[in-house]
């Protein structure tokens, strides 16, 4: 019933992270067999084709390293590991270099011919690299290209179920993976694997990423212990597209130069509202603008769907339809009239910058598994700048590649998979249909899903206080409660999309409590975490980030622990800079 | 399914055949004004090295350029694959030169 | 249009200017032997030739004629364009380019006519 | 915009969704609640949350950005996450019921899902990759936006492999090796870079019985691009090209 199939070196996913650690590993040593298992196509799924902004690399004379790597460190309020910081910005340069030279990349040129790099908040120097506001479908093609030309096997519409370990637990022996087309399994034994599925928040009613993401590596990784950091800290984008509860619209992301060529944002009376909340208005940075919005929607100042309204009228429809020109026909496309008329909007969920822990290596706790990409916590801390969400996936991917390369060069032999594992994480995965065997009745998941989207969103969103986190846990524990009397009728599991539909919010339940338990034991405001019963953010110098991880209590139920362990200034502590005039 | 040999084969008799089809043209226009007739066509073209250049041009472009579109149509309608369509492409090809040489001579000779 | 005739995204100018060439090539390609054909008949029956000719002037295929040479109108000059539009720099106005082909060759095609009747 | 007699009045949509697998299929109806903001997508997912738990269709990035979601809508190719019910019920694209299919010329899996490796591996055929010149220790080349061939590179590459054109390509259709509009498009944009090593080897590729002289400019491809690119630009520039090289015989 179920298939074997082994590889030397597995990787998860198919975006910045999975494609670059295939290409890397294949030219640190070509006779290796290289796998990519995804959830959806190769490199048309995922959140790197969805990059607008850019890339962000010191590269230009005046910039360093050091400056980008204290902007990613005072961007993440000092949270960041900082090793990891640093081999980010360091490793960015090179990474640049080899996507336009060798992957074949072409960024925007400014006359002279050189690399263009543009503005993005948060930063010191004009370091953005990017192709228009298109920048991830040029680097996702590229190396989907690249990847595809060479002779790297493929499992597209594979999902990625479990992580099994080895018997004695040392390492890992492989991963259950379903084969989506056919709704069978497959056990796939690999001597290292990649996890860089993309974390992505998308438990919240409003949510920015593709619909693939749905944070499955993350609770593959805390089921079998690993230790996640940083998962309180979610980032919002203060400007989604809201177009109401039954569109898949809803939640995708305005383009953030909206706000900054000028653009207003009017509550549900038309009244600018932003300049109650900051001097900046409009402007100002994207958590305080999501703050702001959001305390809007709470005093219930909203438009018809509930959120707020963004007008760029004012600045002449013509010339905003010439500048924004992506922005307004999507908008057009979709039926509103951005260059004239008003489009509601609304903070959307964009980024988790928790993840699993690991080091500047990509190494987990667990021999033989890597992380890398937005799956992977630490390096941006508690919030990330816009730029470096693409520049780590594609460092770490890299990364990945080469040294899972190397650290199976003298491994003869796979690792033997715990079997008992095995088949618990089969049984998980056929849930719904067992419990439909035993009740008969056909539960609803996505209302199941709605109701913890709403839940993150009220609860465990933008502004957190203990008493609401608390009730946010006691819902998410009763919403799983409902997962389990969810059942699906057993007759096709052919690529059969509600199947995953389930798969996809128990995964995104499992995390959502993860991030709450986190957020309710940091007691401070930092970065994207926001308290309102604690708003101040704690002493700079005994900063620490929180640790999640789960285990088995004697009954055999999961237990989590959230611990606080303090950051390693390993390169430079608060008050201190690497660079001079800063 | 042709390359690009084919193909520039198949333009280049269209590119031949523009004049000649321009020119033939404008002679049938001129010449069925008064209705059409064995004697009258004969007595242009007969013992004519120039019409008989025109119109052998022709048909050698015509041949090439009609069994190369042959071609591709009989590929993507009726699926023939390579070899066999290389047989049909010649095959069509010295129809339409033998009976084209036919006409020339008759007309010309 | 009929949809059932032409499938929806075959419903766009462009494709109904390279279908028009398509079929045009087609009949000439099936009329060209015939004409080469009748013509060698000059070969040994100048009368047989004639006979044809004569027989030629009957009303319908007289009809028949006027859309042979329509044909060849239409494949020239739709062939000039698909020339033009492979060897030439591009240019936007494709359409007004295929509708100007048609145009023409019925423009050509009239002249004939009208000379012959 | 539309006019008062154009737009949909009925409170629901009747849809017709092709449902089967590679072997056959047929239509199915649904009732779907017509509503304000609603794409193509949108019903379609309305009909798998709400009516056939079973539905199988794709999609990732909802915006138009990562090309999984194009299905034949009316009859038509497009993209189904950015287009808006009332623009695919309108004028010359009406339809009553609104019919979804998958795409053309893919084979299906199942329902309004295709497989697209056919597709790509066309793409690889055609040589639609960078080969490179420089490497990762060197610095980037400086080029001028401005040059000829870098606004002919860039005019074509803003594809994101939907299959849109390719399912619009009746030459595709007919002619299985075709490498298609979307492959050609892209060795078009590699032919300009002037960073690209590969160029013979890919005038080569596209040279071949599958290659650029297939194409009987259609246009369905360009007419139906939903980036507005325009292969057919990019193939004639690659019968061009192939000419002369041919002529020079370096391929
Ligand atoms: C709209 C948007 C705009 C953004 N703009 C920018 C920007 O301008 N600059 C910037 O730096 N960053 C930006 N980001 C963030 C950036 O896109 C991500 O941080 C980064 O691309 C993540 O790369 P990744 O490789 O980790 O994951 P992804 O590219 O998201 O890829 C994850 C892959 O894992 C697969 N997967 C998921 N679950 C499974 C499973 N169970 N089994 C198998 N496969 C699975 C997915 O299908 C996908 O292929 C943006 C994000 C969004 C959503
Ligand atoms: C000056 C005269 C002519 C010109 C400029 C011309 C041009 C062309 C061109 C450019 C094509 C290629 C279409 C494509 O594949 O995209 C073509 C196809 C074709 N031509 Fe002609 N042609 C001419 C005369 C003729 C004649 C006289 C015949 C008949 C004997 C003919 C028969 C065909 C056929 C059968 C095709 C294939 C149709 C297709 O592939 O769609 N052509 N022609
Ligand atoms: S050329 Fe246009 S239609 Fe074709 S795959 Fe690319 S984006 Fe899609
Ligand atoms: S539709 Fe097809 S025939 Fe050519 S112009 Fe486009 S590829
Ligand atoms: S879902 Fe990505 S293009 Fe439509």
């Amino acid at each position: 019933m179920i298939e074997r199939h082994d590889t030397d070196i597995l990787i998860i996913g198919s975006g910045g992270a999975g494609l670059f650690a295939a290409l890397h590993a294949q030219k640190a040593n070509p006779d290796l067999k290289i796998t990519i298992a995804v959830k959806g196509l190769l490199g048309k799924c995922g959140c790197t084709r969805m990059v607008q902004g850019g890339y962000n690399v010191a590269l230009s004379p005046g910039d360093s390293v050091e400056r980008h790597f204290m902007d990613t460190i005072i961007g993440g309020k000092w949270l960041p590991n900082q090793d990891m910081a640093w081999r980010l910005c360091e490793t960015a340069v090179t990474r640049i270099r080899e996507l336009e030279n060798e992957i074949g990349c072409f960024f925007d040129r400014q006359p002279d011919g050189s690399l263009h790099h543009k503005a993005f908040a948060g930063q010191t120097f004009d370091r953005t690299v990017h192709k228009g506001d298109l920048t991830g479908i040029e680097i996702i093609s590229r190396l989907m290209e690249q990847v595809l030309a060479r002779p790297i096997e493929r499992m597209e519409e594979h999902r990625a179920l479990g992580f099994i370990p080895s018997r004695d637990g040392e390492g890992i022996a492989g991963v259950l993976m379903v084969d989506m087309r056919k709704g069978s399994f497959r056990f796939v034994r690999a001597k290292a694997v990649l996890m860089a599925t993309g974390g992505g928040p998308t438990m919240y009613r409003y949510h920015t990423p593709s619909g693939d993401k749905t944070m499955d590596g993350l609770a593959m990784a805390l089921r079998i212990g690993l230790p996640l950091r940083d998962m309180e800290m979610v980032q919002f984008h203060p400007t989604g597209l809201l177009a109401g509860e039954d569109t898949r619209m809803t939640g995708t992301v305005l383009e953030e130069g909206l706000r900054g060529a000028g653009g207003y944002l009017l509550d549900g009376n038309g009244r600018r509202f932003m300049f109650d909340y900051d001097e900046h208005g409009e402007r100002a940075t994207r958590d305080v603008v999501s703050r702001g919005i959001f305390s809007e929607m709470r005093k219930g100042n909203t438009t018809p769907n509930g959120g707020v309204y963004i007008s760029m009228a004012h600045l002449g429809p013509a010339s905003v339809a010439e500048k924004f020109s992506g922005m307004v026909k999507r908008c057009g496309d979709c039926g509103f009239d951005l260059a004239g008329g008003l489009v509601e909007i609304v903070p959307t969920a964009h980024y988790l910058m928790g993840g699993v822990e690991c080091d500047s290596d990509t190494r987990t706790e667990l021999a033989g598994l890597y992380v890398a990409g937005e799956d992977a916590g630490g390096a941006h801390g508690s919030n990330r700048l816009g730029g470096n969400g693409v520049a780590n996936s594609t460092v770490f991917g890299g990364i990945a590649g080469e040294v899972m390369a190397m650290d199976i060069d003298s491994q003869k032999t796979f690792r033997d998979p715990d079997g008992e594992l095995l088949q618990a994480e089969i049984d998980r995965a056929l849930q719904p249909f067992t419990i439909h065997k035993r009740t008969k009745i056909s539960g609803n998941i996505h209302a199941i899903r709605d109701q913890l989207e709403k839940t993150m969103w009220d609860q465990v969103g933008i502004m957190r206080n203990a008493e609401g986190l608390q009730k946010g846990l006691d819902q998410i524990s009763e919403i799983n409660g409902r997962m389990m009397d969810c059942g699906l009728e057993d007759d096709e599991k052919v690529f059969n999309l509600t199947w995953h539909d389930w798969l996809n919010t128990q995964s995104l339940v499992e995390i959502s409590g993860v991030i709450a338990n986190a957020a309710l034991s940091r007691e401070n405001s930092r970065g994207a975490h926001f308290r309102e019963d604690f708003q101040d953010e704690g002493n700079l110098e005994q900063s620490y980030f929180t640790r999640s991880r789960q285990s088995l209590d004697k009954d055999g139920r999961p237990r989590l622990k959230v611990e606080q362990k303090n950051v390693d200034f390993s390169i430079i502590k608060p008050g201190e800079s690497l660079v001079e005039e800063m | 399914m042709i390359g690009v040999r084919l193909y520039l084969a198949q333009r280049l008799s269209a590119m031949v055949m523009v004049p000649l089809v321009f020119g033939h043209l404008a002679i049938m226009i001129y010449a069925i004004r008064d209705g059409l007739s064995a004697a009258e066509i004969l007595s242009r073209t007969q013992g004519s090295i120039f019409w008989g250049l025109f119109y052998g041009l022709f048909v050698i472009a015509a041949a090439i350029h009609a069994s190369i579109g042959l071609r591709v149509l009989a590929h993507e309608y009726l699926k023939i694959g390579n070899t066999n369509l290389n047989l049909l492409t010649g095959l069509i090809g010295s129809g339409f030169l033998i009976l084209g040489a036919r006409a020339v001579i008759a007309v010309t000779l | 249009m009929g949809k059932l005739l032409i499938k929806p995204h075959r419903q766009h100018p462009l494709w109904l200017a390279f279908i028009l060439h398509r079929l045009s090539g087609l009949g000439l390609a099936i009329f060209l032997p015939v004409h080469f054909y009748v013509l060698g008949l000059a070969l040994n029956d100048q009368a047989g030739l004639d006979r044809f000719l004569h027989w030629s002037d009957n009303p319908l295929v007289r009809f028949a004629e006027f859309g042979l040479v329509f044909l060849l109108a239409v494949h020239f000059f739709g062939g000039l364009r698909l020339l033009a539009l492979e060897f030439l720099p591009w240019s936007p106005r494709q359409k007004t380019y295929a509708a100007l082909a048609v145009a023409t060759s019925f423009f050509v095609t009239c002249a004939f006519w009208l000379n012959a009747v | 915009m539309l006019s008062e007699a154009e737009k949909p009045t009925a409170e629901f949509l009747d849809v017709a969704i092709w449902r089967g697998n590679a072997k056959r299929g047929v239509f199915h109806s649904y009732k779907v609640p017509q509503l304000e903001n609603q794409t193509i997508l949108d019903v379609v997912s309305y009909v798998q949350r709400h009516i056939e738990p079973k539905l199988t269709y794709r999609f990732a990035c909802r915006v138009g950005m990562c090309g999984s979601c194009a299905m034949m809508v009316n009859g038509r190719p497009m993209w189904t996450c950015r287009t808006h019910v009332d623009r695919a019920m309108r004028g010359i694209m009406r339809g009553n019921p609104l019919t979804i299919e998958p795409l053309r010329n893919l084979p299906v899996i199942k329902d309004l899902a295709c497989d697209m490796s056919g597709f790509f591996e066309k793409w690889t055929r055609a040589e639609g990759r960078f080969h490179p010149t420089r490497t990762r220790s060197e610095a980037i080349e400086a080029i001028s936006p401005d040059s000829d061939a870098r606004k002919a590179a860039n005019e074509a590459i803003e594809c994101i492999n939907c299959a849109v054109c390719y399912a619009a390509c009746d030459a595709v259709t007919g002619n299985k090796h075709y490498l298609g509009p979307a492959a050609l498009n892209r060795a078009w944009t590699l032919i300009n870079d002037q960073r690209d090593g590969g160029r013979n080897l890919r005038l080569s590729a596209v040279s071949g019985k599958g290659g650029c002289h297939n194409c009987h400019s259609q246009q369905s491809c360009s007419n139906y691009c939903p980036n507005e690119l325009n292969p057919t630009m990019s193939i004639t520039g690659l019968k061009r090209e192939t000419t002369k090289a041919a002529l020079k015989r370096e391929i």
